[in-house]
């Protein structure tokens, strides 16, 4: 059942949205956040493209699309994350 | 490319005489592989020297020691008598490369190779060695500083080669050093050296020889410096003086190891450490 | 309990945390260990490239007639013997250049062979006609509107107008208001910093060994973090299915990041295609560091307000990373990292990506954050010796903890940077004397750790043993690891478990070993197939015993009865269910694919003592010390080993490694004796402290190690170097002739 | 024109032909299939080739491979005596002294050889010795102590 979760952007991601640091999209998962994203703010696209990792209360996912988002859980767009 | 390995002086040279293409005189090798390997030279003809009679010989001659031109540094260093005589040689011997290239690099290697920063020729500017060099109109000798004339270049003609280096006899209350500046500990091409060679009259110095590596097209004899130490006792005030003519001396290049202005204000700081070390040597203290 | 969760606190290890000979040891002190150069096949042919001498050019024409007309000569290939229509068509332009060569070293043809020597003087004979362009190789100048552009396309939509085409992309990160904060500052302090690019710098260099038939099934050996990564960058590239080829990580003569993408490997492949034979390319060092990844050079402005009790009210960084010719610097992950140590209220710190002509950079080791780590810090210590503050409880003070803002954005779950610096603070040597010309750093760092796709596969065998397939290769001793976690899982000795990086054919998909996940993500995989084989083992016992399956529970190493209630039964051994598995059922193998997402991030603090000769300017690091959180050591020699080669590199990076360009844009230093990377006399001992705050996102704690202990030494070292000299070095690396330049202009 | 040479490896004798520009690394690796000695560098910068001629640790990339006519070379291959490891190659296990292991047989070959000529080397005796031993993992820590171990074992001190 999707509530509506915020979301924190990274500054460079902020003035395709609006200017605002966090938004708000309907979610309950990973995926849907990712989608409503795209469709709410269209100059996300690109990043979203590009790929994202996301945040949830202090665990950052890269992949886990089905991962359960609720209205409770602290949630932060982030570029993905990769290493050496 | 075509690869001999004679086992006569006189073979060698005919080899080297009658090749006309390029040729490559191979001791050590630590120089010439790499060459090779790079493309940098493509030779017709290598003569592998180690083939050679007496090649490997350290001979004593006349109170000093003539080192054949396949001696490695490590052979050297393993050699109480040089060791004794002319510690700052075999420690420089022992500075170029690594431990694998001591097994085979030699002192007249380093000297053919004619780089201006080769670690070895400026003690042996310093200690007044002289080479003997072979060729098809005969032998002749000429002390170290004649050999290199410029980055890569040597004075010796078609056909010659260097059989060995003379490291001449010296009165008791001797010492020399030799200092290299590297950024690492090791394994890097020196970015300055400076090599003293000196002898003590009581305490005070009565002949020196300076020179100074990698701060000019080859390696420096610096007479006015070594006027400077004599009559002293190598205290401070020639010791500022040597360094300021060291520094002065200096004709460098800015390149990836060193800029002009390190590689001037360097060079005088090993030349006033280096003095410091063979005065202590030459006072038995090392 | 979810997948990934952390077990207990109270667990008591048997094989995980002693430190057992690896598994490959004997292969690897005996000679016989084939890494990427050491494999040949019948009829082989060997390949050479032929690279730009220029930075930056049109290819107007290549005519390779002369080379194909050498009787040794098989084959040679151009940019049109690749896949045109290929996904990755940077990767593609980077392993062969199309219309332009964008850096000295840029391939452009390759030849095959029948010897090495051969393939390299037929190389010269192929004719390129170039159109020199203007160049450019420094970050700063390559951003000016007037710089010579690379590429007409520009950057995306993030680039701010009036930059030059060669910013690629630009990012920023932060919350609270810096200007706000700065105001609430006692002092405010700004200074600004370069590094040079400095390389990976594994010893082996890129090698490998293709089979490709005209029906696009081959075979590929080859030297890799990651062979199903590159099997799938290949396919696209010569345009063949993925699964048609399968490739084999040899053993792997180190990476760092540098083997986490293709170079030689695609044109292997299409020479051999073209000629029908086996082709081995080896890569020289000094293609290695022409046309290989090095790591970014940088350039960062850093501006910090401190409270004089050091307290931090406020944190900007600018970032700067050029990553070679194409886009992808790591200066996103530098710009999350630059403030990622310290709970800041006020806090930006903003990233530019720009091409110029270098090499496409490679990930290395934490990518972006030790360079993000020498700038903050470095102000964080200049900040220190103003206000005299102790630079240690500066960090205590602002340190970032479970509950604080990272400020990249998230709050930090449990994490062990206090604990790093209180082991750094109870060092002897944060309290040792120091002598004449000798100064002592400090610094903290921070990396996130990586999960990552991962399949493993845990087959039983009926003596009793365990043949554990993984697909990361072993890039520091991992196979140690994954056997101690597999005994540890099942109950039996370490020396009953092989485990095997098995090649793309024989396991599902798995990221590269890169990230610092190969410990955690597979260690986790191995765990979780460790368990489905149990489950599958009580099964078989419960059958044994007619007892329903849920009455059975396997401990130390056997399926006993659960309780009394599950009946008198005597426990069946490992060994004996796996002697009857054939009877009970049939073979077992335990099993896990997922993609965990549970990688604990993981925090260091370095301490230096570096001593400077104020004459020469020459540096040595007298004494080091690391103390990073590991979650939970698996194998501590090995996570030491990680703690130390980390510190190295850095000391590499900090002291005298960098990428030396000519006016003419071409590299001046390719090779090990002017690219100066540390020799066994350069440094003392590295003394290791291992702190174990475990990650809740592993069932033992694991935090991944191997990145993290890169981040702090620049700093580390800039900082003891500083104090030594009596003077700020802010540039890297803090060479001889920078140093007493720094002393002389200070004097004068 | 190929040469042929006629040498002794790791007590073997032994007979190839070559070509005169050919290495000794590239003579035991591509022709006598002694890949133990890696390459690292070709130029005598990184010791991943390391092996004796004649008793004395050299660089087979700066050899060249007709050099060895008549000589003895001994690699990493001939250090284990059946199937005894060397005491350095069992300390360098059980100290964990190798992580990727490319630069592993140099640093045995020129260990063997500093031990044969220095039973009892100091910290920096060690270093200094295999300062053209480069190695990228481990910072040498590890390395230095295994050799320290060995030599301690093969005096007969007890670690």
């Amino acid at each position: 059942m999707a509530e509506t979760v915020t979301v924190e952007l990274f500054g460079s991601l902020r003035r395709h949205a609006g200017g605002a640091a966090t938004v708000q999209v309907e979610a309950a998962t990973i995926r849907d956040l990712l989608k409503g994203l795209g469709a709410a703010y269209p100059g996300l696209a690109p990043q979203l493209k590009r790929g994202v990792s996301v945040s949830i209360d202090g665990k950052i996912y890269t992949e886990a699309m089905f991962q359960p988002i609720s209205p409770e859980n602290e949630v932060v767009l982030l570029p993905r994350i990769a290493g050496g | 490319m075509r690869y001999e390995s004679p086992s006569t002086i006189t073979d060698a040279v005919t080899l080297l005489a009658d090749e006309p293409g390029m040729t490559r005189v191979l001791a050590g090798g630590t120089d010439v592989l790499v060459q090779l390997r790079s493309g940098m030279a493509e030779p017709d003809l290598v003569v592998d020297i180690k083939r050679i009679n007496g090649i490997y010989d350290i001979a004593e001659e006349a109170g000093g020691y003539r080192v054949g031109a396949a001696v490695s540094g490590a052979m050297l260093d393993e050699h109480a008598g040089v060791k004794a005589a002319w510690p700052g040689i075999v420690e420089a011997a022992c500075l170029v490369g690594s431990t694998q290239v001591h097994a085979r690099a030699t002192l007249c290697g380093n000297l053919c190779n004619a780089s201006p920063a080769a670690d070895t020729v400026p003690p042996m500017i310093a200690a007044g060695a002289i080479v003997r060099i072979h060729g098809p109109n005969g032998d002749r000798e000429i002390p170290v500083e004649q050999v290199a004339t410029g980055p890569g270049k040597t004075s010796l003609g078609k056909g010659e080669m260097i059989g060995s280096v003379f490291l001449p006899s010296r009165p008791e209350r001797s010492g020399d050093a030799y200092l290299r500046f590297i950024p690492r500990t090791e394994m890097d091409i020196a970015v300055v050296g400076a090599a003293v060679s000196l002898s003590l009259d009581g305490d005070t110095i009565a002949d020196a020889r300076v020179s100074l590596g990698a701060v000019a097209p080859t390696a420096l004899l610096l007479e006015e410096g070594a006027a400077a130490l004599i009559g002293s006792t190598a205290d401070d005030a020639a010791l500022e003086k040597l360094a300021a003519l060291a520094s002065a001396a200096c004709n460098p290049i800015n390149d990836k190891r060193g800029t002009i202005e390190f590689r001037t204000d360097v060079a005088g700081v090993l030349a006033k450490r280096a003095t410091k070390i063979a005065f202590s040597r030459a006072k038995g203290a090392a | 309990m979810a997948f990934d969760e952390y077990d207990s606190e109270n667990r008591i290890f048997n094989a995980v945390g002693t430190r057992p000979v690896r598994p490959d040891g004997i292969d690897k002190v005996t000679g016989r260990a084939m890494f990427g150069a050491d494999m040949s096949a019948p009829g082989m042919l060997w390949g050479a490239v032929l690279r730009s001498p220029h930075a930056h050019a049109r290819i107007k024409s290549i005519n390779t007639s002369k080379a194909e007309a050498l009787s040794q000569v098989k084959g040679v290939v151009t940019r049109a013997d690749f896949n045109a229509d290929a996904d990755e068509q940077d990767v593609l332009d980077n392993c062969m250049a199309g219309e332009k060569v964008l850096y000295d070293g840029h391939a452009l043809a390759a030849v095959a062979a029948t010897s090495r020597r051969a393939a390299e003087k037929a190389l010269r004979l192929i004719e390129v006609e170039y159109e020199v362009l203007p160049h450019v190789t420094d970050v700063d100048e390559a951003m000016q509107p007037s710089a010579p552009v690379l590429r007409d396309v520009g950057g995306d939509e993030s680039v701010p107008d009036g930059l030059s085409k060669n910013v690629m992309s630009m990012c920023e990160f932060g919350h609270g208001d810096i200007e706000k904060g700065f105001a609430e500052a006692d002092l405010v302090m700004e200074k600004s910093f370069k590094t040079a690019a400095a390389h990976q710098g594994y010893i082996e260099p890129h090698a490998c060994l293709a089979s490709l038939g005209a029906d696009g099934r081959g075979e590929l050996w080859v030297c890799t973090q990651g062979h199903f990564y590159i099997r799938n960058l290949c396919a696209d590239i010569i345009g063949i299915d993925s699964t048609q080829l399968r490739v084999v990580a040899s053993e792997i003569g180190g990476g760092f990041g540098g083997k986490t993408t293709v170079f030689i490997e695609p044109l292997a492949l299409a020479l051999s295609r073209k000629t029908n034979r086996p082709v081995k390319i080896m890569m020289n060092r000094s293609e290695v560091f022409r046309a290989t990844g090095p790591t970014s050079s940088t350039s960062m402005d850093i501006k910090i307000g401190m409270k004089k009790d050091g307290t931090m009210t406020a944190g900007l960084a600018v970032n700067r990373f050029q990553g070679g010719a194409y886009p992808g610097a790591p200066v996103d992950m530098g710009a999350m990292c630059s403030f990622a140590c310290y709970a800041l209220e006020n806090v930006s710190s903003v990233g530019y990506d720009v091409i110029c002509n270098r090499p496409k950079q490679a990930a290395y080791r934490a990518p972006g954050s030790p360079m993000a780590a020498f700038a903050v810090e470095s102000v964080i210590d200049m900040m220190c010796q103003e206000l005299d503050l102790d630079p240690v409880e500066v960090r205590l003070k602002n340190a970032s903890k479970e509950g604080t803002k990272a400020s990249y954005g998230p709050r930090w779950p449990r994490i062990g940077l206090i604990e790093t610096l209180e082991a750094a603070k109870n060092h002897p040597q944060y309290s040792a004397p120091l002598g004449p010309n000798q100064g002592r750093g400090i610094a903290c760092g921070f990396w996130f750790n990586h999960g990552g796709e991962t399949s493993v596969s845990l087959a039983l065998s009926q003596d009793g043993t365990v043949a554990l397939s993984v697909g990361t290769p072993d890039i520091g001793g991992s196979r140690a690891s994954m056997c101690l976690m597999a005994a540890e899982e099942l109950g039996i000795p370490y020396e009953k478990v092989r485990t095997t990086v098995v090649d793309t054919a024989s396991l599902g998909y798995n990221d590269v070993s890169h990230g610092s996940r190969v410990t955690y993500a597979s260690g986790l995989a191995t765990i979780k197939a460790a368990r489905d084989a149990k489950q599958k083992l009580c099964g078989r016992a419960a059958k044994i015993w007619g007892i329903p399956e849920d009455a059975v529970v396997w401990e130390d190493g056997m399926a006993k009865p659960a309780g009394h209630n599950a009946g008198q039964h005597e426990p069946l051994s490992f060994a004996e269910l796996c002697g009857d598995m054939g009877q009970t059922g049939g073979p077992i193998s335990g099993h896990f694919e997922a993609t965990p997402e549970g990688a604990g991030v993981s925090f260091a603090t370095h301490l230096v003592d570096a001593e400077v000769d104020p004459e020469t300017g020459a540096t040595r690091v007298t004494r080091y010390t690391v103390c990073q959180d590991a979650g939970k050591a698996i194998h501590p020699s090995y996570v030491e080993g990680q703690f130390q080669g980390g510190a190295a590199q850095g000391i590499g990076w900090a002291l005298n490694e960098e990428y030396v360009y000519g006016e003419d844009g071409r590299l001046q230093n390719a090779g090990f004796l002017d690219y100066r990377i540390p020799v066994a006399s350069d440094l003392p001992m590295i003394d290791c402290e291992i702190v174990e705050v475990p990650n809740p996102g592993h069932p033992y704690g694991v935090r991944g190690v191997g990145e993290t202990s890169i981040v702090p030494p620049l700093a580390a070292i800039a900082n003891a170097v500083s104090r030594a000299a009596g003077v700020r070095m802010t540039e890297l690396p803090m060479s001889p002739p920078r140093i007493l330049k720094a002393l002389k202009d200070q004097d004068g | 024109m190929q040469i042929h040479v006629a040498t002794k490896i790791n007590g073997d004798e032994t007979e190839y032909l070559c070509d005169p520009d050919e290495t000794l690394l590239d003579v035991l690796r591509d022709r006598l299939g002694l890949t133990g000695a890696k390459e690292g560098c070709g130029t005598g910068d990184c010791g991943a080739c390391t092996v004796t001629l004649d008793g004395r640790a050299v660089c087979s990339c700066l050899v060249l491979g007709a050099e060895a006519q008549g000589r003895e070379i001994g690699t990493v291959e001939g250090i284990a005596q059946g199937e005894k490891l060397h005491p350095l190659q069992r300390k360098m296990l059980e100290h964990a002294a190798l992580q990727c292991g490319i630069c592993t047989p140099g640093i045995l070959v020129a260990a063997k050889n500093l031990l044969e000529k220095n039973p009892d080397p100091t910290e920096t005796e060690v270093r200094f010795w295999l300062a053209g031993n480069l190695c990228r993992c481990t910072g040498y820590d590890k390395i230095i102590r295994a050799i320290m171990d060995a030599a301690a074992e093969m005096r007969g001190e007890a670690a």
